[in-house]
């Protein structure tokens, strides 16, 4: 069942429906969910959950240390424009906000700052916790749907830790944010003019997918099958009762309760299709995320 | 002339071979990680012959001299001065070696709120991974100092000055040199790190990208140079090391056993 | 002068040390009590291994004595004495591998002097000690008596007012060993030099000496200190036939020997 | 007093002569100078603390970045407590004692060889300068693609970053040996081999050591980063866990615990090194 | 017997030396010839810095010589032959700091001995050398005439068919010295020792050798080799008080003293 079989177990029909699976981001929340429900087992499939790096989601799937990872839409964008052999499964989530009304994420200003729209970020200091991500290009996206120059803005990486100091010294004027940090800002004072950018641009696309590598998704087209019903009827669950979640926060992520209890995720989707991957296509290739646009059939597995 | 030329051989055939190994091996490789060696190169030669040289070649560049040159001066001062005052030195140890012992990578953010998002910390982050090699190893060379040759120094009451520029630094200086060149390549080292953050332009950061948008080759290329960049570091301590160890090059080459002299 | 004579120019008193070796101590020197006046020369011999060198390093301050005083010019030494050079024993060692030789018989004198009376110091002192044209060497490039010749040079560069050598002579042929006595011999009546010599030479002890000291016994004192009376101007030939000389030197080497054997009868015992 | 002076005296302190070991007047003179060398260490780690709750207490920095003292202090030893935290000491430690291990037995021989042989030496230089270069933290994602989170990935990155460091001490070390005692034990017709292992390594040991000492503190950073960076289980990954969930305190508990980590890690070799070459002048007399 | 007759032990032709200092060089050795018989003791005399060390270097295989040829046994030298053993002059830096004082002496005995036999070598020679007690204390925990026996014990323990000695009791009393010249001869005359002494002490090289060698000359020949006729069996005293040995030291003194007076010509000029 191994794409890579290098763990090497022997014991093959037993491990048959045994998938270990790397999860990151909360937005990997509702699967866990799933697993700890017993959906995963009713179809047919043992999960493993690890938890891997945000930015490292590829690594260990090609490696084959694990059959099953996590990715975002623009993160399988960059890696199919190098032609690695990843595809999504199933879908998670999607940039939209979720239940809560938010989307977890947001740029932000410090308090009085003249920052009022998009486009006002012109000749100013943006600062971002990955470079060359949908953090990136949805700022610049907004700047340019506003009417603005994005490369009259100076995008640098901060780290969210950092953000307030750099506020407090001047070394940068906005700053795209995530939570806990974005609510620790704005109870700092610190203010959103004008909501999430990666919201706004992304919008619908996809931005938690499950992966597999091609050949073990074409090898392995039923239980392909049986984890996107499996995903659907986990995403179903959290959705009626987003409170079960928070255990989850706090089992699989590590998080205080205060914390666990005011973590928001996006919109829930398990469909999953080539064109909803249109949009991030099109900003990444615009902005230099991919070097020309990608053949999105690629992307998602048949 | 000749012996130019066997001297060149025997620093060249190792490299030499190593890069035609590489160069065989690779060549038919689809392996995402290691591209052909021929692609790297010609990612080398589109990328750093010129046209990243005036943007990451010389941020990177500038940010390395300016750590490198903070952290081994301070490292030499600090490292005599401790040498020669183990009072002093003993109460700081446990400080200093938790200090070193603690991951930058963790304290990243309290270095960019100290210092800003600027050029700033990334200097002192160089500096400081620079420092202890070149620190550490002074004090132990000032510390080993002949005991003989230290009364000498003290029954002949040398001033200060004359005790470190004459006795102290020159008894450390084959200890130093260690620690300098160990210095030296650590600086490259924390130099990448250094643009793990608030960064827009660089070799690290360049590097960096590459292996986050799966640009393997790119990623290869900007290693390579870091080792060029690297070696060439290196020629410029092993000068100053001639320089500076002359009389102890001397010494053992004047004393060399016949059989050895052979080897 | 009145004050040279009351106040003596080395002082040691009740001096005593103990080493501390694998646990155990070893007790070297076991309340010496000796004075040297301003300008004299004083030349201690004794068995390999009695304490002479410890003695010398405790009069240069490098060792804290385990008890006892030792005072130099009527100070007591805490560490090392203004005006004070030694020549080691070791002196090789003592020599410093990354400075040539005149930069190792200057080293010293950076202190006071500038650049040009440094060098000419310094060419002095080795021409002296027969050493010229060697200055641009460094110290591994030349033989063990030139080295040793370095090392005395270094210290008659620096012109102490007291001077400690440790065997200074051991190293080199009879025939400049006795021009080097000689050089001693007249520098330290020249500039009223206070000298404290170790040898195992008992007819160099009595050459050089106003007084000779042995040291002896385990853990050492001192065991006779003679006066050396011999008419003022030495001279290799004939005060090396004087009968004084050779009465004192058959005392001393008596006493030593006498000595060893006392020594040897308590290892056996 | 000049600073020559200074030294031997303070030398004396510390370590009760380094030429040798004259027995003080009394014992008494010895236990009382033991003590300030101790006091003086409490005093400079709490001046370093009063520093850092002054910064965090009068809010020099924001407190997303950095934590009061008293907290993370109150907080470690909180986490001390769990079997998480224990269990995270000892997948760091275990990584880094193999880390170490195997970097000791690669760079010591091959320092000895090459600090011997002046040919062996040229052909290498190049090649040595050229990969020691290659920066430890740049590699991190690679491994991390090859090798995913795990204890290979942290190795891939720790075993050659340790080796650089130590191969260049032994190989300085080696060349500083006294060619005396060299060439004393080839006249006594000592081979080749026997000269290395009894008069050069003994020779190179102080060398070695600080090469030790380094690798070992390398390592452990090492370590800690690719845990941190790549989330492998251990020290490093609760540190990230901590970051990312913008738990300051607990970013500082486990950044001094792998602080605690190091300096223990140090204070051993330190111990050991002392044992190693108590024969040397920078020891003689400590034991 | 037959072989050493027709074999020298030691055979040293046309013995060139020639250093290289600060891009000129420096001719210390010029066509030395000398052949030592099996057994034989000689000694080597001249004034400081000639090239005696050197010359010693060259026979032990530390030094490749400029030119000429030199043979151990008939072998030409490449590198130290087996069985040879030097006491150097610079025995503070030979002993290692690393090593106790037995296991100094030990070092050389590893590969065939057990470990007994080794401390038991060991003892038996720092007991000859007047050094009981000492195994367990490092080098530099000993006087230096301490250190000195150290080092020659250890050549002794090595129980060498060839020993080359630099001035080796250069740093003790007059009482050890004539101790171990008397043990020395003892031993070779007993092991059919071949030894070579480089001393500066004229007594000494007529007392313990069979042919006084004289190195002089800037660069430096062989000056002077004298057959030293003294009945056998040497005596402190009485071989000392001999009418011929005081002709030879005289004799030997003269050569000396006139290689000296035309060097400090040769400088002058
Ligand atoms: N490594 C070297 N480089 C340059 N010159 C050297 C070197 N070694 C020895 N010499 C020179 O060779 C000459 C002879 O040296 P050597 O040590 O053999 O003298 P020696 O006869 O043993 O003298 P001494 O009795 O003082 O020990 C000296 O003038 C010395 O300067
Ligand atoms: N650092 C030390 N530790 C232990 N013992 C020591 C130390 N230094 C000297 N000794 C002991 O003190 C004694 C006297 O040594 P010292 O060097 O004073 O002798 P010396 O009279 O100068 O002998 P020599 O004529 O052989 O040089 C020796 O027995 C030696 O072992
Ligand atoms: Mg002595
Ligand atoms: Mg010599």
């Amino acid at each position: 069942a191994c794409g890579g079989g290098e763990d090497g177990d022997g014991d093959s029909a037993a491990a048959a429906n045994q998938l270990t699976w790397n999860y990151s981001l909360p937005d990997s929340a509702p699967v866990l969910l799933g697993i700890e429900e017993g959906i995963f087992e009713k179809h047919g499939i043992d999960l493993v959950a690890e938890e891997a790096a945000a930015t490292d989601l590829v690594g260990a799937l090609i490696s084959g240390k694990v059959d099953l990872s996590v990715n975002t839409g623009p993160g399988m964008a960059v890696a199919a424009g190098q032609n690695v052999p990843v595809v999504a499964v199933s879908g998670v989530s999607t940039f939209e906000a979720g239940a809560s009304g938010s989307s977890g994420s947001a740029l932000v200003v410090p308090k009085g700052s003249d920052i009022t729209t998009p486009k006002d970020l012109e000749g100013r200091k943006v600062g971002v916790n990955l470079l060359k991500s949908a953090s990136e290009f949805g700022v610049r996206q907004v700047v340019v749907d506003d009417g603005g120059d994005d490369k009259k803005v100076e995008i640098v990486e901060v780290p969210f830790a950092a953000v307030a100091d750099a506020f407090a010294s001047g070394d940068i004027d906005a700053a795209l944010v995530a939570d806990p940090f974005m609510t620790q800002l704005i109870d700092g004072g610190a203010e959103v003019p004008f909501g999430d950018p990666i919201e706004t641009v992304f919008a619908e696309s996809p931005r938690l997918v499950m992966t597999a590598t091609r050949e073990w998704a074409d090898a392995n087209s039923d239980t392909v099958d049986a984890l996107q019903d499996a995903v659907a009827e986990s995403i179903e669950l959290a959705d009626e009762d987003p409170d079960k979640l928070i255990p989850i926060f706090e089992k699989y992520f590590k998080m205080k309760p205060e914390v666990a209890k005011a973590t928001k995720i996006n919109k829930l989707q398990a469909d999953i299709s080539p064109s909803s991957f249109d949009t991030i296509n099109d900003v990444l290739a615009q902005y230099g995320g991919i070097a020309k646009p990608i053949d999105v059939e690629q992307v998602v597995a048949k | 002339m000749r012996r130019r030329l066997t001297a060149l051989a025997v620093e060249a055939w190792l490299p030499v071979a190593l890069v035609t190994t590489w160069w065989f091996a690779s060549a038919n490789s689809t392996s995402i990680y290691f591209p052909p060696l021929q692609t790297i190169l010609e990612r080398f030669q589109e990328l750093w012959l010129f046209e990243r040289v005036p943007t990451d070649v010389a941020f990177s560049l500038t940010n390395l001299g300016l750590g490198l040159v903070a952290g081994l001066l301070a490292a030499l001062a600090a490292g005599v001065a401790l040498g020669l005052m183990p009072r002093v030195n003993t109460a700081l140890t446990p400080l200093f070696e938790f200090m070193r012992a603690t991951p930058i990578v963790a304290l990243l953010p309290l270095i960019v709120a100290m210092f800003g998002l600027g050029v700033t910390s990334k200097v002192v982050i160089i500096a400081l991974g620079a420092f202890w090699p070149t620190f550490l190893n002074t004090v132990d060379g000032v510390r080993a100092v002949d005991p003989l040759v230290r009364d000498v120094a003290r029954t002949y009451r040398l001033s200060a000055a004359t005790l470190v520029t004459r006795v102290m630094l020159p008894n450390a200086a084959p200890q130093i040199m260690v620690g300098v060149r160990t210095s030296v390549s650590v600086a490259v080292v924390v130099m990448v790190g250094s643009e793990l953050f608030g960064s827009s332009e660089g070799i690290g950061y360049f590097i960096l990208q590459s292996q986050r948008s799966y640009a393997i080759a790119d990623m290869w290329s900007g290693l390579i140079l870091l080792g060029l960049i690297g070696y060439a570091l290196n020629l410029l301590s092993a000068g100053v090391e001639r320089l500076v160890l002359s009389w102890h090059e001397g010494r053992r080459a004047g004393s060399t056993t016949v059989a050895a002299g052979g080897a | 002068m009145n004050q040279s004579s009351t106040v003596p120019a080395v002082r040691i008193a009740g001096l005593q040390q103990t080493f501390d070796v694998n646990g155990a101590s070893r007790h070297v020197l076991d309340g010496v009590d000796l004075e040297i006046r301003t300008g004299e020369t004083v030349c201690v011999v004794g068995h390999s291994g009695t304490g002479k060198s410890t003695l010398l390093r405790c009069v240069a301050g490098l060792q804290r004595p385990s008890g006892g005083e030792v005072a130099v010019a009527g100070q007591a030494v805490a560490g090392p004495p203004d005006d004070l050079a030694v020549v080691f024993q070791d002196y090789g060692r003592s020599l410093m591998p990354w400075l040539r030789i005149r930069e190792n018989v200057t080293l010293p004198l950076r202190r006071s002097l500038s650049r040009q009376e440094r060098n000419a110091r310094a060419a002095e002192a080795l021409a002296a000690v027969g050493l010229d044209g060697v200055e641009r060497l460094y110290p591994w490039q030349v033989s063990g008596g030139m080295q040793q010749r370095v090392a005395i040079a270094r210290a008659l560069a620096y012109r102490p007012q007291v001077l400690l050598m440790d065997e200074p002579f051991a190293s080199v042929d009879a025939q400049t060993r006795a021009d080097l006595e000689d050089l001693v011999v007249r520098i330290a009546a020249e500039s009223r030099l206070t000298l404290m010599v170790v040898t195992h030479d008992i007819d160099e002890a009595v050459y050089l000496g106003d007084r000779v000291v042995v040291l002896a016994g385990k853990p050492a004192r001192i065991a006779a200190d003679l006066e050396v009376d011999l008419p003022p101007g030495r001279d290799q030939l004939t005060t090396k036939a004087d009968p004084e000389f050779l009465r004192l030197r058959g005392e001393v080497m008596s006493l030593i020997r006498r000595e060893t054997a006392s020594i040897a009868e308590g290892v056996s015992a | 007093m000049t600073v020559s002076e200074r030294v031997a005296e303070d030398r004396e302190v510390v370590s009760g002569a380094a030429t040798s070991a004259p027995v003080p007047p009394s014992a008494a003179r010895r236990t009382r100078r033991a003590v300030p060398a101790l006091v003086s260490q409490v005093a400079a780690v709490a001046a370093a603390l009063a520093v850092w709750s002054w910064l965090a207490v009068t809010d020099q920095v924001s407190d997303s970045a950095l934590a009061g003292s008293v907290e993370s202090f109150a907080r470690l030893a909180e986490v001390l407590g769990t079997s998480e935290a224990w269990t995270a000491i000892g997948q760091t430690l275990t990584a880094w004692s193999i880390g170490l291990a195997v970097a000791l037995a690669v760079a010591i021989p091959i320092g000895l060889l090459l600090g011997r042989s002046t040919l062996a030496y040229r052909s290498s230089r190049f090649t040595i300068d050229f990969l020691r270069t290659i920066p430890a933290l740049g590699l991190i994602p690679l491994a991390a693609l090859v090798y995913g989170a795990s204890r290979e990935a942290v190795l891939l990155i720790v075993i050659p970053a340790c080796i650089w460091p130590l191969l260049l001490q032994t190989i300085y070390g080696v060349r500083d040996t006294d060619p005396l005692a060299i060439e004393t034990a080839h006249s006594y017709g000592l081979g080749r081999w026997s000269i290395l292992g009894r008069v050069v390594l003994p020779s190179a040991m102080p060398y070695i050591a600080t090469g030790v000492r380094l690798s070992a503190i390398i390592a452990m950073l090492l370590v800690i980063s690719v845990e941190l960076l790549v989330l492998v289980p251990g020290v490093g990954s609760l540190i990230a866990v901590a970051q990312r969930n913008g738990e300051t305190v607990d970013v500082y508990a486990y950044t001094l615990l792998s602080g605690f980590l190091g300096l223990a890690v140090v204070l051993l070799f330190r111990r050991l090194e002392r044992r190693v070459i108590a024969w040397h002048p920078s020891v003689r007399g400590h034991r």
